[in-house]
């Protein structure tokens, strides 16, 4: 009943955030923008060697068998770091999908790969939706023994260092679930504003793609199956406003005006303070709804991780001053996972309005 | 007995008792209502008693009945579900006794702890004084030994003697050595209410009602035994009694949240406040938050919480006194203009004691500003606020 | 072009301030609580010999012809002391609506009262509402060469101290403007929050009337003529909020905690000096505003003032401690008044609503 | 001639003359955007004083038209109004020039007042040091006199040198004075920024774009007559010079900001926005703040604002700055997720640049901190922050 962690869980977590704080530090982070927002390297660590997408894949497919509470806390990590490193896009929102709407060989298959650490992305129209289907769905068609896919998409998420593409596709007038290996498919990169999770346009022209589901799935099962990418997301928010509060702790205790450290003026004490409590609480409702996979309080969470991230990445170029501004400090960094961030699944509003709806019944 | 079974006792005894001549007791005497039929909640607290529901966290050594905390928090949010009323046996039971359990001698232990198990003492706490709010350093209450019977005699003032008109006992921090200053020096005496040297005068609250009291002590007496520790002590076993404050009855507190809520909810619909965009927002918002403080809670009433969670659990009184407080605010927005002007309906009336007692949760217990300074240097290390150059002030 | 103040509008204003910093202090707010939340004593001085009432009654109705500017000066000056008079409801509420909807010598004659300091209250369904004529209206009927109104309205503010009442009703079809002397009226004192504003129920049955329109009127033409009420609200809320903030001050250059004022500390500073830029920032709209009559700034300014007194008002609550929380101390009359004006005309949400409908199209 | 034939006049003129080979520059050039086209910029200033438009409101005597404040409203309403493209002109004309004619002996007035009128020199200005923020007082920058030429020989580093690059011209505040601390023995220096001493390096801010510099100064000469007042009278100079910052250009300032509003509306109207409740809010908001702004600064732009407004007019700089950031905020939640990726719709790309820039509004100029910290101290009399133990710190 209560939220302790196991051992287990915290030797997990603890090894992350001891890994990041060496390999995902400020100087790698500006090694990763040259190099398109992902760090090879790092991502051979934590997808092949440690084998961290392994975890929430169930045993069956060569996964660990744990669940959203493990992957929530790496992704937290991995948040805290801004990590170049399509973990979240394999492990909380590929492979979930896949356990859920993938059946048979295909399935497992996949799963086995992203558990081995191959690199996933998924590819849907309204990404920036509360409806993630919502806009032009792809289309697959059969041919031959297989099918293709066609389909252009906006943006798609960790589409550069994918090994291939989740496409949810409309089928024999149903929706199909859809694998795209990286060679069939041109990704063209975007410059996005969140310069550690890249963005790229994704063309499938008639792009030869396997089917993973077995009989179809509604949108509705599409939704509920990105619950846990929805809890990641919140997760990885909660880490990074701790990431953006670390480093506004660690200025503000050197950087001295007035013959003090700016730590000592009592205004900078009482935002930092505050912000803390707002970044527990996210942390509270992350870690609660990670266990329950309930859907309003999934929602709850990216409401209160969303406005914590994006104030605690405010609060840090605000009180990093002039430099805080520039480009070579890292602030601004976390302020661009912010607002990238604040309308994946939806907009505040949007997830305020599924509570509401729930508790007050439908608006209209 | 698993912890189902023990959630339906409790449940079962609850609506099996809050009945008959304690039916009146239902939901009554919380926050902002807390002076309300004082009388049937001290018999309440004597039918707890011997249902064996007070004081069930305390070590069976000292009468209680040792229970886990998974039990204390059933316990807790069981009781406020069922409405159970606001508990006159709070102070004894949740801070005096484990300071005595902690710090007591023998006798003092054998004296005090039965009486307050069964319900037949009741204590106030007095700590603040009009000049030392939020800095319990400064108290000037004075208390002086009289060198023929070795009793202490206590002169100066306490404000926010929570209750102290309904209670047997009081327990004061004073200043035992003339002329010392800050947190050295002082006395913690556990003290008899009904004596000359002692006069109470309410405090009302801007809602109206008066929980609260300023207490006048003029040569009041506390006798030698009845001091805890030793003269000099008194900080360090005040200091601990404030740690004891904090825990458990956070559950039934938020179980109380909800309720309030719930009621928001159902005058939104009623009204028609539930089809603005504007107020169904903040009820979803409110209603996060409550998430976020239950999973906090038990993310703090683990056996052993990891060192995080002891850095966060100090914001939590600041997380609910402010969460409490904009509840309040949402109620009296929901019922708009109606709520401005007074109503029969007693929901309305609820939810207007709501709006005015919340502004003192942001206040009791250790003010926003100070929650703040705690945690930014507690908890993040930052510099301590400095002290101005007297102890005293202007 | 500026938004100066003329000589003759600041000395009217320092004569206000002066008045009621001597008139309306803590301990005659206390006596006026106790008399209902009306200082006769004050008012007669107000209405009588100052003539407040008559400064923006037109000079053919025996007023001095002046406008809402002028009407904004004094209504913030009585919301800084909350003044426990009906200036509000007598020369911004009713005089305006009798000026804008009345005619004849019936209009000019009820004018003429207010200007001479005889107190007015307006009584319609739905002062709650952002529309004032929502649920059920009155209804007049004829009799004899008269009318008598019939109603029940369910708060009527300042009736108490009422020479007559201002009653929307429906006559012939369509609306009408009636007089109501207070003699016919059954008036009910209601405990409200607002402690300087009273309210009460007010039952008209059958009750004589006087028409003062001519030829009936819009609900529009209703709610145009209240647009002066609602600027006065505003700047009301503006002078509160300052009167709050001015308590505020006071406290904390005394009140030594931890050796130091209160004011010394930091937090504090910039809270009180955040705060003196939103009342600020409501100010220049209300002055604004003020000339303008524009609908949207009028809104505007009441979102602002709104805001405005609540923080000032919470603020004055919190940085007053414990004391804060007492009866005997004033911030909570601020806190009472913030409240109960939060809602008269519409809450914030509808305010801005009316400002979005104009710059985005409706919602619908 | 009247208001309103002044306004048609600088509307007339504008309209004929940013076109043809000026056309590339409208509504470029502004906050976020100030390297953009400097060469043409630069021709550009030289338009507006060949048509008379710079230095309207200085005095007749020093060159400028000496017109009152409401012409010179309207001029800058207009200008922005039109798209005039942001104005590399904006430091001499409005803070080097009032400051010579202020302080400037008439040599110095005879020499620079007449380059800055024509467009023929641009200046930049070199107050912030690494290490002196928004603590000006604490600057380490040193001028020292060569004994031999009189001149002065500067060395250190600034910072937030706007635009430096593109200037002739800076002006310097130096400690001229060995050993001097604070406010004490600070001097006022005009230097040439084309000589061997200087070192001007770009500073990327956090949108991409480079409008500030940090520049070097070793050994970099300062002729003997190009200080302003005496050495010592630096700190008197800065702040007076900090003075004639506030004011005129506010107008224009928020006619820019209307444009952006206007801009997000229509975004808001394209995709969808515009139907959802919260983003309704939030530009009714967004336009009751940006109305808030224009009577605010109709108050404080009257002939002799009372003592209120002057009051009022402290927290001026740190309203429009919070304003400005909340929408450059709200831009980007207008977009929503298309805001991420990037666009080829030039209006999207300028809503981004906004969300970038507007983070540094709150900083440059006074931060948020300091504004409070100055409206509490002047403006309602509370105590002083105290400095730390050392001027210069750890």
């Amino acid at each position: 009943m209560d939220l302790q962690l196991s051992p287990d869980q915290i030797f997990m977590r603890d090894e992350a955030r001891r890994l990041l704080a060496e390999r995902s530090g400020s100087e790698q982070l500006r090694r990763a923008i040259g190099a398109g927002g992902f760090d090879a390297a790092l991502w051979s660590t934590i997808g092949g060697e440690l084998a961290w997408c392994a975890v929430a894949v169930p045993e069956e497919a060569g996964g660990l068998g744990l669940g959203a509470p493990e992957l929530a806390l790496l992704a937290e990590e991995c948040g805290r770091r801004l990590a170049p490193v399509p973990f979240w896009s394999s492990a909380c929102l590929a492979a979930p999908l896949v356990a859920a709407l993938g059946a048979g060989e295909a399935g497992a298959a996949l799963l086995g790969r992203i558990a081995a650490g191959e690199a996933a992305a998924c590819a849907w129209p309204g990404i920036g939706g509360a409806d993630p289907l919502c806009g032009t769905i792809p289309v697959a068609r059969r041919a031959g023994g297989g099918w293709t896919v066609s389909a252009t998409i906006a943006a798609v998420l960790d589409a550069s260092s994918a090994a291939f593409f989740l496409v949810p596709a409309s089928a024999d007038g149903g929706l199909g679930l859809f694998a795209v290996e990286r060679p069939a498919a041109a990704v063209e990169p975007l410059e996005g504003i969140d310069l550690m999770r890249p963005a790229a346009r994704l063309v499938l022209d008639g792009a030869a793609a396997s089917r993973i589901d077995s009989a179809g799935f509604s949108a509705r099962d599409f939704d509920d199956a990105l619950m846990t990418a929805r809890l990641a997301e919140a997760a990885e928010q909660v880490g990074a406003a701790q990431g953006a509060l670390d480093l506004t702790l660690a200025y503000v205790a050197e950087r001295v005006q007035f013959g003090r450290t700016i730590a000592s003026f009592q205004a900078v004490k009482h935002r930092c303070a505050a912000l803390l409590v707002e970044i527990s609480e996210a942390r509270s409702l992350v870690h609660g709804a990670a266990r329950s996979l309930d859907p309003l309080e999934v929602a709850a969470a990216g409401v209160l991780a969303t406005q914590a991230l994006f104030r605690a990445a405010e609060e840090a170029i605000q009180l990093h001053g002039g430099v805080g501004n520039t480009w070579e400090y890292d602030p601004h960094l976390y302020l661009r996972r912010a607002q990238a961030t604040a309308a994946v699944f939806g907009s505040t509003d949007e997830k305020l309005a599924i509570i509401a709806d729930a508790l007050l019944g439908d608006a209209a | 007995m698993s912890i189902e079974a023990f959630r339906a006792e409790v449940a079962g005894w609850m609506a099996a008792n809050l009945t008959g001549r304690f039916a009146p007791l239902f939901d009554r005497g919380h926050a902002g209502d807390g002076d309300a039929l004082p009388e049937l909640r001290k018999d309440w607290e004597r039918k707890l008693a011997e249902g064996g529901w007070t004081c069930i966290g305390w070590p069976r050594e000292h009468g209680g009945r040792g229970l886990p905390v998974a039990e204390q928090v059933v316990f807790q949010e069981e009781y406020a579900r069922a409405g159970g009323p606001g508990r006159l046996g709070h102070i004894g039971e949740g801070l005096l006794g484990p300071t005595l359990i902690a710090f007591g001698d023998d006798d003092q232990k054998r004296r005090f702890l039965p009486a307050i198990r069964e319900g037949r003492e009741f204590w106030a706490q007095g700590y603040s004084e009009p000049d030392a709010g939020s800095d319990l350093a400064s108290i000037r209450t004075r208390a002086r030994r009289d060198p023929e019977s070795g009793d202490w005699l206590v002169t100066g003032q306490k404000v926010w003697t929570s209750l102290a008109h309904l209670s047997d006992w009081i327990f004061v921090l004073a200043r035992g050595e003339e002329g010392s200053i800050g947190p050295k020096g002082l006395i913690f005496l556990m003290m008899r209410l009904d004596q000359p040297g002692v006069e109470i005068r309410p405090i009302r609250q801007i809602g109206g009602g008066s929980e609260f009291n300023a207490t006048f002590f003029d040569g009041a007496r506390v006798k030698a035994g009845d001091i805890v520790g030793v003269p000099g002590d008194g900080w360090r076993i005040a200091m601990a009694l404030l740690g004891f404050e904090r825990g458990l009855s956070t559950l039934g507190q938020q179980m109380g949240f909800a309720r309030e809520l719930d009621l928001i909810i159902e005058i939104a619909t009623e009204n028609g406040a539930a089809a603005r965009p504007a107020i169904r927002a903040r009820i979803a918002r409110a209603w996060a938050g409550l998430r976020a403080m239950r999973h906090m809670a038990m993310r703090m009433l683990a056996d052993h919480p990891e060192p995080q969670v002891q850095l966060e659990s100090l914001g939590y009184k600041y997380q609910w006194s402010n969460w409490h407080r904009d509840l309040g605010r949402l109620g009296m927005d929901v019922l708009g203009f109606s709520g401005a002007a007074a109503s029969a309906d007693p929901r309305v009336e609820k939810l207007r004691r709501l709006f005015f007692f919340t502004r003192a949760d942001t206040v009791y217990g250790g003010t926003n500003e100070i929650q703040l300074n705690i945690i930014a240097e507690r908890g993040l290390g930052m510099p301590r606020e400095p002290r101005g150059p007297s102890g005293k002030g202007a």
